[in-house]
């Protein structure tokens, strides 16, 4: 990737849409835990204070105030770090809200090993697979901050559960202000018929970067942004799959559960081919986000290693 | 005192006596469907004999449930539902209701029995209970009419009505939240979670009824996890706290009337029950916390309700 | 199925081990919360009441307090119904126990729709996809109630975090007792050279009733039992891609995260073959187990549909 | 007092006054290798200035981390590592040491400096925080010799350390088990589950101290989420309380020996304390929860700090 690609931080455009929803629509009320300043929640808190409920560090609490709130008819953003809005508060999440259905978006920051510096027990790495094994629920991991932005409108436009996952630090950006969002449809951002990559989150741009890469090597690599997870577009994926024969699935997240999982069950039922992960295999530590994106393999250099590696697999 | 919707016209339902009755079948209270203003004492007492016995008819029917827990509430949810709070059977989802949550879910055939009983669905579907395609799940959900929240798990229904709680506030609407807790569930953290939010937002339109019966899952609760001082417990965080015997309808109501007056913080009321009350060898008997009566226990326990 | 089948609950057979385990080894401590007249650990609470500790209903204080006495040496059951042994205390799992990598083993009860009339609540449905995702964890989900008995010893024998999934009715025995299990390793049960299905828990005595109700139509059909999700076989899964060409899952579990989500990404990864799925695509409801298993496609005769769609598209 | 093993042999280290370091450098206290029976009280105020010192370089080296709930907790990690603790930094598994939990994660700079100091690790080692390859995690994690939780996430501790003191009882081991918590971490209901249970298991191996800086993670708790009465609550919820000043090594020392003293149950110290305590801008100020100085910012810290 050159040194010209802008960054812009997921939570920030968060924040900003957040605020003007509140002024769109009274309806809207925000939930947080003690971490407003960093998710991007403390602006509508100061505009919207009689919408707004700070929690504290009590996230079981905010998931069962959540549900009351929109059993009400409030259309509820529910916001902290990934590992505090999933894990911690899952059975509420299971039975207040998904399993009755209720409207809440649980917005989350701060997710997957570019978190960084806090170490292995700040970085979520496994709550796709919690919040995917939740049937009722929509999941959501936008690439960039222009996508963040859509999503989380399309998300207040929508009723029903959805989960949102969004980082901490300024991540490229891959897509123009005003981009609209498809919900269930995967976003094709580079043709190509040797091989596709299917990426979410912060591995969409690192896809793009590889595709670049192998594109000079003569490889057409198809890239497609997967970023609503569930409910999956698997026609896009069995497109992919017949018409390039061999994929790769690139995501910040442990590899059990996420995307890999979601895009290897399609094929399975569907259409088999060759599917090769970039993904998490085990916890990471404290460093800073570059460090452990090498360290863990979630670079574009393993994305074209993967690539080469499905390419030499293709039937 | 109270603006009772629930019994709609005045007209007479057809009562069913003990007497009269086999034991798969339900009973309708005699009168139930008057203007709930107009129901005495003693017609209270009445109301409460059919609920348990719907309670023990719907529960053997099903073959499994919580009976316990079902028995211990029933005084407070006729407090509830016949006097105190203002709702409408034939529209579940009045924007302006009082709302019930039923915490401790596992006693869903105390609230199915009052919400059937009120005329939100007919008696003759509590039958249905635990039944593959029922509308009455074995734990409290909201497809069913009148329920507010899907329970189940302990702990969740404390949250869940401060937010209902602070949706009235938002709206500037005038209902009130009762939220029913176990004693047992009262070990579950985020029970004190939500009752640190709820004195931190002062929701003096919120009232916590504990169904203080000193018995959970497996046996007493001063034998599993102490809870006392409980009293204590939730004053120091921050709630006002009256303690009753939660088989006084009379003694509830009081209770009730006084959480009304209470402004600035939330109310908790410590019902002292008995778990399994009204049949002999429910009460105080941890076994009959998640147990079937047999048909002969039914029998037995709808001779001794005399209903 | 015959009507000669022996039906046994697994929760049954794990509280008499554990009994024997406390005698042969006086390092054993059992945490229970409120539920052990039903998870089976009463039996040992009598017989050794200064090693086993009842927390009430507090699980997330059950899994700390499991990890603190793992870190002091201990080896520690923790027993609980599935969906308050993992949900509820997920967060508490994946820091206390999970990341550091402490001796506790998760034994719960009550797993799947087969719990019944309880309701969806009560249904864990979810549980797989949640101690999956979990890297340092072993996961097992015994096939009966002698699986269940030598995963239980197996467990106390090994150290580092276990989860093991057990149910509550009485359900078919396939295994003789005295059964040796092995871990992380697929037990073929049947063989077969057309198709195999891939089984756990209760739905590997329905894939074994399947297999027999297609050997009398002519298809050979392997049946392997895949007790341990993970460490994953994936040799097994593998060798019966390439011998057999389809294969078919069969869990009693969501369909996101469970047994189809692993079989697929080893083959999408190793062997790409058509991979049909048995398992719940929603929550389910109040009901009798067998009811249950019926109206939600969990039944000898949906494997058998599973079995033949595979074969139909088998290369 | 103290059978305090951790000093080793009486030898002396070398001393780094605040004249000859440059910021990036770590202080080692000077006679912190003697017998900690000996050292003074005024020994131990220059200890917590040495942590202090140490806490904010390592924290600037890292470019991130909390020093605000590392500098209020410093005097009692002082008195517990120097003075009543018996540990043994050459044998960080020793099974008759007290254990120290760090519930609040975040603090680990604090404790990091502690362990240094005491000889767990070279305190070199603290420039590596938060770097990539060290072993000092942002939130302290076992990998680390002398760390006996893994934390970052709130509320986990006073569990753990259950499961240790119930581990002292079945062994019939005489260790103590010390669990330090966060004001703002007393939100988390877990905390509330583990309390209730110590209580019930009359845990009196065990003390947990609350670094009441009344500062969580954005505001000030009362802005966030009230926890007055908080004596109360822990007393409601069965426990011995003390408060004491937090920066007087002194009361805290009384107050752990008091805790000695409590039979049948557990001891809860509340340790009232400034955040960011020590360096005047940091002091009650929110913004350095969880942000780590500039370079001017902390040439500008360790001159008050005067080490
Ligand atoms: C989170 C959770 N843990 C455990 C259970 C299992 N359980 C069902 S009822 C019960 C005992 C509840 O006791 P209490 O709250 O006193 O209910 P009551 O006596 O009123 O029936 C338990 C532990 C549960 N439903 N939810
Ligand atoms: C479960 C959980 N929720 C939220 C957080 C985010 N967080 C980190 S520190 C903090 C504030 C803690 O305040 P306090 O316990 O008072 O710590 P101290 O003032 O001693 O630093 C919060 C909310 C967390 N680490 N864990
Ligand atoms: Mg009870
Ligand atoms: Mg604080």
């Amino acid at each position: 990737m050159t040194s010209t690609v802008t960054k812009s931080a997921t939570r920030e455009a968060y924040g900003q849409v957040l605020v003007e929803l509140g002024r769109e629509d009274p309806n809207i009320v925000v939930l947080g835990g003690d971490l407003n300043k960093s998710t991007g929640t403390w602006a509508f808190a100061q505009q919207f204070p009689e919408r707004f409920f700070d929690l504290g560090a009590a996230e079981q609490n905010i998931m069962g105030i959540a549900a009351g709130l929109a059993s009400a008819g409030k259309t509820v953003f529910a916001s902290t770090f990934a590992v505090f809005g999933t894990g911690r508060p899952y059975d509420q999440i299971r039975l207040s809200i998904a399993q009755p259905g209720l409207n809440v978006k649980i917005v989350v920051t701060h997710a997957g090993i570019i978190t960084g510096e806090d170490g292995m027990s700040a970085q979520s790495i496994e709550d796709i697979a919690l919040m995917c094994a939740l049937p009722t629920f929509t999941v959501v991991v936008p690439a960039d901050a222009p996508e963040t932005a859509a999503a989380v409108r399309e998300a207040a436009r929508t009723q029903g559960p959805w989960y949102i996952r969004l980082g901490r630090p300024a991540t490229p950006v891959v897509h123009q202000d005003g981009y609209r969002f498809h919900l269930g449809r995967a976003e094709q951002l580079k043709g190509g018929s040797d091989v596709t990559v299917i990426a979410c989150g912060v591995m969409v741009s690192a896809a793009l970067e590889a595709a670049e890469v192998l594109e000079g090597q003569g490889v057409r690599c198809r890239v497609l942004n997967m970023a609503t997870l569930k409910p999956t577009d698997e026609e896009a994926i069995i497109r992919a799959a017949k018409e390039t024969g061999a994929l790769v699935t690139a995501e910040e997240h442990y590899i059990h559960g996420g995307l890999n999982s979601i895009v290897c069950q399609a094929v399975g039922r569907l259409c088999p081919v060759p599917v090769e992960p970039v993904a998490l295999t085990r916890y990471a530590e404290s460093g800073d986000p570059s460090g452990l994106l090498r360290k863990y393999g979630l670079t574009a250099e393993d994305v074209v290693a993967a690539v080469r590696r499905a390419l030499s697999r293709r039937g | 005192m109270t603006n009772v919707k629930h019994a709609g016209a005045g007209g007479k339902q057809p009562a069913t006596t003990a007497a009269s009755a086999t034991p798969a079948e339900v009973s309708v209270s005699p009168g139930h469907a008057r203007r709930a203003e107009e129901l005495a004492e003693r017609d209270l007492k009445q109301v409460a004999r059919t609920l348990r016995r719907n309670i023990l008819v719907s529960i053997a029917a099903a073959g499994s449930g919580h009976p316990g827990g079902s028995l211990s509430a029933v005084e407070t949810l006729v407090a509830l539902y016949y006097k105190v709070m203002r709702h409408d059977p034939s529209n579940p989802r009045w924007p302006e209701r009082d709302r019930f949550v039923l915490s401790k879910g596992h006693a869903a055939p105390v609230l199915y029995a009052v919400l059937a009983d009120c005329g939100y669905f007919p008696p003759q579907e509590l039958l249905t209970l635990r039944k593959l395609d029922s509308r009455l799940q074995g734990h409290a959900h909201i497809m069913t009419p009148g329920v507010e929240m899907s329970a189940g798990s302990l702990g969740q229904g404390l949250s869940f009505g401060i937010g209902q709680a602070l949706a009235a506030r938002i709206d500037g609407r005038a209902y009130r939240v009762y939220v029913l807790l176990g004693d047992g569930e009262c070990d579950e953290g985020q029970v004190w979670e939500a009752a640190m939010s709820a004195a931190h937002y002062r929701l003096d339109n919120l009232v916590a009824v504990v169904d203080r019966n000193r018995i959970q899952n497996d046996r007493f609760t001063s034998e599993v996890m102490e809870l006392e001082p409980l009293a204590e417990k939730w004053r120091a965080f921050g709630w006002s706290v009256e303690e009753v015997d939660g088989h006084s309808i009379r003694d509830i109501l009081l209770a009730l009337k006084q959480a009304q007056g209470v402004k600035g913080k939330p109310s908790c009321i410590i019902a002292h029950t008995v778990k399994g009350k009204g049949v002999s060898f429910m009460e105080n008997n941890p076994a009959f916390h998640g147990k079937a009566p047999t048909r002969e226990e039914l029998r037995q326990a709808l001779e001794e309700l005399g209903v």
